[in-house]
């Protein structure tokens, strides 16, 4: 049985020694193949995609208005910033490039303004926080 | 009909029959809904797929949009331009001045509306029906007789 | 293998979106309050805004940002122009006074 | 490959949304999801290559056009009412139309065939002659603003037309609900 349980931890480890050696591989070649600044381009790209769909699905799965509300400025913020740093890494120095700024500064100014809009209408018509929420508001006002 | 269960012909064929469906979604909500801003929503849909539909047919397999480009003179660079393909621009222009004659006519039909709801009060078709039929029970109440009975 | 490896990427970011605008879509379709759909309907303008920067450097032609420069500013306008509207309950002037009389 | 699947998938979503349109009885739902229908309908066009037309769509569909609705909700009612005649007549209606237009489709040539007869006459004669005579970048520019000048000309008649018709039929809208509350009052 002792050996039995030494054979398969030198398997696991042996396996766990193999994985490395290759994501050390991978990697390496993914370097000397692109630049450093692309990979980062393509980090960017993929955390970016990521960080929508997280934004998307608490909007969805959230339970109540307010907690939505902060979901969704999620894929406003996160989402937003690194897809379009990686478009504009990836695209290098063009008319391109200043042309995602230029969204980017757009949708800087008017995602949270929009947001807040949103927000402030709401409180406004009457929709209520949830009672946990505001316990904690008042306690902060104290 | 048995071309439709060719694979091929119906990958071809596919985003068509999705533009069908489309316009008939649009069709569908202008005679059956009762309500006039449903079915000018409804109208803006099948106008919609209508224009789908018609830039589609301009799209040409590996094409890109129809813009040159431009060398350093700003002029049309034809060199450049030697390899590339290019999707017909013409439907584009067509469906362009189409889409600015649609909202023109969406904005009429919303105004219309507007007055029916002035003068109905209210802005279901049903409605109005009914509203219309009492209208006219009323008048030929009125001056039946003195059409010689036969309004 | 590597050669094609930005084609994967954007392709992995636009599959991220469409799932995210399906999701976002979804919370339109049944959102209880009507601040919740406002809220999906900024968001999927958004998404619209990243969806037409990755399509232009899937297809190789990126020159087209400008589209979704302009649709970052209508859907912005357009949020403010719904909500606008729900405060007063109209967009013009032409309401608002009667509102201020009852 | 990925273009189609693209269409396909952007389609799917539009039709998605249109039959929630035809569900929704809430009208600003319906306002907003019409504001969504045409964000994804110009984010077709994008893919089928009608970059102006996508332009043109944005700002008409989801702006113009959303103002517009909403508007019109403003001063009528937000609720829709439940029909009372059954749906049955307007669905074979609608299925039988679709069957038909299925059926004319059937010889037209596939998507994005280069052969198609649309692509091989007067397309390609533009596309070839608009470098040469306007020397713009922008074929569908050149087009609009030179070789069919006239019908953007036919264009802006109707567009007068349909802003006389609504002023007209708007222009004494306050005047008479003032007159009206004073008779009320």
């Amino acid at each position: 049985m002792r050996n039995l349980d030494l054979m398969l931890s030198l398997f696991r480890w042996s396996f766990y020694g193999f994985m490395c050696i290759f994501a050390v591989d991978v990697t390496v070649s993914l370097f000397t193949a692109f630049g450093v600044f692309d990979i980062i381009a393509w980090l960017l790209i993929v955390f970016g995609g990521i960080f929508a769909i997280i934004g998307a699905l608490g909007s969805l799965r959230f339970p109540d208005f307010w907690s939505r509300l902060h979901a969704a400025s999620i894929t406003d913020s996160g989402g937003v910033i690194l897809l379009l740093m990686g478009m504009g890494m990836h695209s290098g120095w063009n008319l391109v490039t200043f042309k995602l700024f230029l969204i980017g500064a757009f949708l800087f100014i008017t995602g949270p303004t929009s947001t807040h809009a949103v927000a402030n209408a709401a409180l406004v018509s009457g929709l209520k926080p949830p009672r946990q929420l505001r316990a904690d508001l008042e306690r902060d006002d104290d | 009909m048995s071309k439709l269960l060719d694979l091929q012909f119906l990958a071809g064929h596919a985003h068509y029959l999705l533009f069908i469906v489309l316009m008939m979604t649009g069709l569908f909500i202008v005679v059956d809904k009762t309500n006039l801003v449903k079915k000018i929503v409804g109208l803006n849909i099948f106008q919609v797929s209508v224009f789908m539909f018609y830039v589609s047919i301009g799209k040409v397999k590996g094409g890109t949009a129809p813009i040159f480009p431009m060398d350093d003179k700003y002029h049309v660079d034809t060199a450049a331009m030697a390899g590339q393909v290019y999707s017909n621009p013409l439907p584009h222009v067509l469906i362009l001045t189409a889409i600015v004659v649609g909202i023109a006519t969406t904005s009429l039909g919303l105004a219309l509306i507007v007055r029916i709801r002035e003068s109905f009060d209210t802005i279901d078709e049903e409605d109005i029906l009914a509203i219309e039929q009492d209208m006219t029970r009323e008048d030929n109440k009125k001056h039946g007789n003195a059409m010689g009975g036969l309004a | 293998m590597f050669e094609t490896m930005p084609h994967y990427v954007f392709l992995f970011a636009m599959i991220c979106l469409f799932i995210a605008m399906v999701l976002v879509l979804i919370r339109l379709y049944n959102g209880p309050t009507l601040y919740d759909r406002v809220l999906s309907t900024n968001s999927f303008g958004t998404h619209t805004v990243l969806f037409i920067g990755i399509l232009g450097f899937l297809s190789g032609r990126p020159d087209f940002l400008d589209i979704a420069l302009l649709y970052a500013l209508i859907n912005f306008v357009g949020t403010i122009a719904i909500l606008k509207f729900f405060r007063y309950r109209a967009i013009g002037d032409a309401l608002e006074k009667r509102e201020a009389d009852k | 490959m990925i273009d189609t699947v693209t269409n396909i998938i952007l389609l799917s979503m539009l039709v998605i949304t249109a039959l929630a349109i035809v569900r929704m009885d809430r009208l600003f739902a319906v306002v907003m999801l019409s504001g969504v229908f045409s964000l994804l309908s110009a984010l077709l066009f994008v893919t089928l290559d009608a970059v102006d037309v996508a332009f043109t769509e944005a700002a008409v569909g989801a702006g113009i056009s959303t103002v517009l609705l909403l508007s019109t909700i403003a001063l009528t009612k937000p609720v829709e009412k439940r029909a009372r005649h059954t749906a049955l007549v307007p669905f074979i209606v609608v299925c039988v139309t679709g069957a038909a237009l299925v059926y004319g489709t059937l010889d037209m040539p596939a998507f994005g065939d280069p052969n198609a007869p649309a692509l091989t006459h007067v397309g390609p004669e533009y596309l070839a002659r608009t470098p040469v005579d306007i020397d713009v970048p922008n074929a569908v520019t050149a087009i609009l603003g030179s070789y069919r000048g006239f019908d953007t000309l036919g264009e802006a008649a109707v567009v007068f037309t349909a802003g006389i018709g609504v002023l007209l039929l708007l222009s004494g809208l306050r005047r008479r609900r003032e007159d009206e509350e004073e008779d009320q009052a």
